[in-house]
């Protein structure tokens, strides 16, 4: 016996660490997506951005956001960090912190080609540190009471599996306030109600980011169930036909656009999270295209109509495909539609308004204190050179600017 | 007729093209191509070391003109162009010996 | 007990989610072996392609290929498709999905450049609900008696392991009869016998593509096993050798061309699959090392002499390499060659030459009855401003068509 | 109990086979770091290179190295081999030769752009056939009483981990001496003191390269604990720790530099492998910093001030972090500095030295032994040409020659 | 001596060059431009935006020759070069005052 | 004023861009150009096809000059561009009509 409990605590760690490891190469297809989408002369900034932003919520995340999510510190000698369980807890950190450090790289694509390099960075820092963990904790710590709340109100607490709403809806909203407060690039819109959309740079790159993103987008599913006897295969099945509606649902909508194709499957996979452990697979099918279609739909609406400048639609893409998640869990999670039931619906709704709310809010106050004080908008200048050579001080491309 | 070769700005570009076809001009040959003058390069660095990149990036726009237009093309050009700034650009007049366009055969004003 | 039970059951799935989703990313790689191999004007229908197929397939075959196949569907609710087993069948129908849609993603490269967008979607998914699933039943599921007469009359079943037969030499063959279909690109031969080769776009790209391909191919074989219990370490060993071979003979007869020496590896994997459960290590670098040569000789043969523009090459790559694999795992499974034994080379040369047959036949039928009746080429102006401006409206590096 | 022998024993299997598929995506990391920081005429030799090295060390290593580090060979029946453990003795290969391969992987971004072909490979043989595993087998294996000896006289035998040393210091000191062999690039240096250093070709490219690196090292560092019931959540937490803190020293010493900050990840990983066991995480977190910032400043030195044409920097990246792991084990292992304990700074030392020496004195004369005899160098001309069309006969855009 | 300047479709340039060659030119210096003129450019899309581009992509052969080849060589290009369709481009020809090779200072039509 | 066009083997471009400068030359456009000459092409081989790449890439480097400095300029690039192989290049001189600087309209030899 004492054999298979060493096994389940070795596998337990090794899940969870595959799962981080997976969320960890999405970071890389935050990073390849934003390259793609950009102008040639932000690329470099795209790159160094996303690692540079883990890296700093890495800290910031383990020193205080944790504490504040799970009251889990680690100022301990690293035996008692170790513990009886193989350091079950340490790869829970990091998993987790994976998570956590996936809100500033939504947001990067968002603000993109304007932000000044180390305000951002501070920013990342302060929301890593403060609103993210404070929402992670209330709902999947029972922090504050309100899930307890909810419960008894409407006799299910808010469901999310895999957090289309504490991650990709806050990230996603998060982003709206900090596109909102950055402003447009400069020649996006002109005064007189022209619009300016700029061309992507390069869309193998995007395409790259997007397999890196779907790929390692079911190690942040499947290994929420935290360990592997927790594992559900339905997971996984959910996840892989969501993506697969959002692809079919962009294409149509988008004819055959490999922007919105490449995004779509990731708006599929956004709106899949809170319920891929109890919709039925064509539920998720649905959940997916909707979100897909939502997409689609809605980067027009935000570009054209509302003229704000995300750059990557990292709001319609995270903010509101993720809210749809948050939505469509307590739809499509009722036995009635193949579902496997626990969930509803007025749950999901009042947990996904108050994640939506608490984002937009605290984006807008971080956001907002970063500019006023230390300013978060690169000058017209640098703006016009380009984030790569006005902060990294080289291009994309260095020996082509060397020849003639 | 005459060959009009113009340097100037990239972004410049939409511009003086808008303003090149308000005066009748309805043809141009584009390039890309590095300036080399007052307005000096810029300095990179990657990993510690220090790069001069002398050539800023610059258009070229040829255009074969009919005589008579020359004068109002070079205006056109100088507003549109002009941003006041050190590297705004260059235009040089050549004297065109023929032209012809190859798929009618046109030769002279015609062909342009 | 119960803890064993239920840690074998989560390790299964897991197992088998980590295949599934290993094979998914060799998805990303197909795109960009193909995104490098062609012209640039090409570039984004490569990548659209793959994610579109990718999605019909998945989609055809959880309605009609699994069914075909297996005899399983998913019409009932998500607690019976869960089962007790933690969703063991959906994490199942998810890796041979994975299997399944191969297909289309490799007639995509042989059919590059050319083909019409959504008619090729719509053969791929005809491939995947009926030929394909056809013959995989036939020898995966030992539908109507094929393995059982092979074993009757010689001794053995046709051993398949991981597909070099029943997924890539498939694959290649329906490739073929999509090749001959189209008919070439233009310009590609001429009239008076000339040929003109079209230099690849990218060779990083090609590249990348290809390491996403042999990464992803491990899960390929190695989760061919379906189980953790079943797992076999010299499947892994095996497709270690067999993709060396196969670098080691293109790189000698393709004289360090880069092309030849990163699709030798694929050619040695594709070789590999079938017997990698039971040929010896060194049988395996052998194996791999004549799919490399083969390879190599048999693209210029296509190319040159069959005057077949198969772009990719991806009839010798998968169909013959893949054809050589099956009969290869009869030659070098033998026990005095120091394998495992329990094959019989003339049940694999009869069951590769089934699949074969099949294959090319019903790819003939296929793509000329949607040939006939939609069409499938491109127009001539279409193919010649390029399959992304024709078919997608937008080019791989949009940015840099806005310059002068 | 059956059952959980036979699960453990595959759990193992699985284990092993993922790192060392892990660490194999690594290699894919190499060539594109290496395919970034080139010139654009040496892109597609990079590729090559690393494919063709992997592939002629997974030869050399089965066949004489692994002999000479660990007595083990190859050379019985598919069915010994398999043995009764499922074939953990060939994942264990499969994982240790990912590490072998890793040398001429290190040591090719050293040497890039003006050694040739098949003289290089046959240097990659050579030393993954003697040097690296003369010493592997000395520290990982108890070879020749060295292991016993520091044990003896020092109360703690060398801890290397992952190889810090073993791999990294041996690897970066080996191309140290290539690299002093080899002399530098045409034009690097002019006899009057200038320095003209290289722009690279393809930041996204290195950026790319250092990812697949990244998400590789865990498997590189977790799985070398060789089993599921040996795996340690606390490696997981070090080796994240110490990339992060790689990351943040390298972007603030290398002032956003983009070729820094993603390199700096990769030192402070490189210094983590030895101790990753062992440090506290916040220890780790300082080794990485220092890791980072070590390879800024010695970076700087290398090129400028010895003068030593590294390409990439791989001696100050592997050899000197991968030095500076060695040691920081012996530091930040000790208990009182909230490490597990059991290691000794004495012991610590005079390991990294005598890798670091043995590496120095065996790469002189592997590298020396090739240039004399069949020559190492690339022609003035080929050189001038660049490696790609001189040995590969084609660029890494072809496409684009073939346009006006 | 001449130079000659065509503005020629891309796909035409290897006839163009074989042409020439066959005339007697032995070299020519040619570069990628954009054109724009009567022949428009067109529409692309992404993610639902339209973007024009204005510019086609054209091919400038410029060839420096001698005074007696040039009726030979316009004739040789457009034959070459035409394909009946708006955009075939243009024969623009200029005097040239002098010419050398750099290589040995010839001068002339010897440098040619 | 002379409008000056020289084709030089890239790596010669720096070389010859300081002789310039030193004799007073203060501005120059460059371009990359493809030639086709004495000099031949090289091949390439891929997947066992054989491609001919005909072209030779060189630098081309135009300038407007006042008349004085026409002979100096031309010795300048000879010393500075010849290596003595086949395809160092050539140098060709075009009479100028006019030459106007756009940010001040100063024309004639001000304008250089
Ligand atoms: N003598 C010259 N011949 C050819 N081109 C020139 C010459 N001088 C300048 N140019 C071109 O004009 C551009 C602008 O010139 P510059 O001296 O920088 O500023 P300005 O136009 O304000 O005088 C240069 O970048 C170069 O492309
Ligand atoms: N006036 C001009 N000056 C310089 N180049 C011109 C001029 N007019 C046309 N061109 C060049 O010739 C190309 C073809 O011209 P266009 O008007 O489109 O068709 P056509 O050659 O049939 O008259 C253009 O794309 C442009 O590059
Ligand atoms: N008649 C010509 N007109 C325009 N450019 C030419 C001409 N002849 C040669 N060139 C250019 O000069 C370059 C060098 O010419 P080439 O004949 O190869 O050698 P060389 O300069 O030694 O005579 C060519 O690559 C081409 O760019």
């Amino acid at each position: 016996m004492e054999g298979v409990t060493e096994l389940a605590a070795g596998a337990d760690v090794l899940f969870l660490m595959l799962g981080a490891v997976m969320v960890l190469a999405m970071h890389g297809g935050f990073a390849f997506l934003e390259v793609g989408t950009v102008r040639h002369k932000n690329q470099v900034n795209a790159l160094v951005k996303i690692l540079s932003d883990w890296s700093v919520c890495t800290v910031v995340y383990m020193v205080v956001g944790y504490q504040v999510a799970y009251g889990v510190g680690f100022f301990a000698p690293a035996a008692d960090l170790l513990g009886a369980d193989k350091g079950l807890g340490l790869v829970k950190f990091f998993f987790l912190l994976a998570f956590a450090a996936a809100i500033p790289a939504i947001i990067s694509g968002g603000i993109a080609e304007r932000a000044r390099f180390w305000p951002q960075v501070l920013a990342a820092g302060l929301l890593v540190a403060t609103i993210y963990p404070l929402f992670e904790g209330v709902i999947w710590n029972g922090n504050l009471g309100f899930q307890g709340w909810l419960k008894g109100t409407f006799g299910a607490a808010f469901h999310d599996f895999a957090g289309s709403v504490v991650v990709h809806a806050v990230g996603g909203w998060l982003a709206l306030a900090g596109v909102m407060v950055l402003g447009p690039r400069l020649g996006r819109y002109t005064a007189t109600g022209g619009s300016h959309p700029f061309p992507p740079s390069n869309i193998p790159f995007l395409a790259l980011g997007s397999w890196m993103l779907i790929v390692g987008w079911f190690g942040f599913n499947v290994m929420s169930a935290q360990s592997v006897q927790g594992i559900s295969g339905l997971v996984a099945m959910n996840s892989l036909l969501a993506m697969v509606g959002g692809v079919l649902a962009a294409l149509v909508a988008g004819k055959a656009d490999p922007g919105f194709a490449h995004n779509g499957a990731l708006a599929g996979l956004v709106a899949i999270c809170a319920g891929s452990d109890l919709v039925h697979p064509f539920g998720a099918l649905v959940i997916g295209a909707i979100g897909g279609a939502l997409f689609v739909y809605m980067f027009h609406v935000t570009q054209e109509r509302l003229r704000i400048d995300d750059v990557l639609g990292v709001w319609p893409l995270h903010g509101l495909a993720g809210a749809w998640g948050g939505v469509a869990c307590g739809i499509f999670g009722a036995e009635a539609l193949g579902g496997l039931g626990g969930v509803n619906l007025l749950s999901q709704i009042v947990g996904t308004l108050a994640g939506v709310a608490l984002a937009l809010v605290g984006g807008l106050v971080v956001y907002k204190a970063v500019d006023l004080t230390i300013g978060i908008r690169l000058s017209e200048e640098d703006e016009y050179r380009g984030a790569d050579l006005a902060v990294h001080k080289i291009g994309a491309n260095p020996e082509e600017r060397h020849g003639p | 007729m005459k060959l009009i070769i113009a340097i100037v700005k990239p972004f410049r570009l939409d511009d003086v093209k808008a303003a090149l076809n308000d005066i009748g001009v309805a043809g141009m040959t584009v390039s890309e191509v590095k300036g080399y003058g007052r307005q000096k390069g810029h300095k990179e660095m990657y990993r510690g070391a220090e790069y001069f990149v002398d050539f800023v990036s610059k258009v070229q726009i040829m255009i074969a003109i009919p005589d008579h237009l020359v004068d109002k093309a070079i205006a056109a050009i100088r507003e549109t162009a002009a941003t006041g700034q050190i590297g705004d650009g260059k235009i040089f007049v050549l004297d065109l010996a023929q032209a012809a366009r190859i798929r009618t055969g046109e030769t002279g004003d015609e062909a342009l």
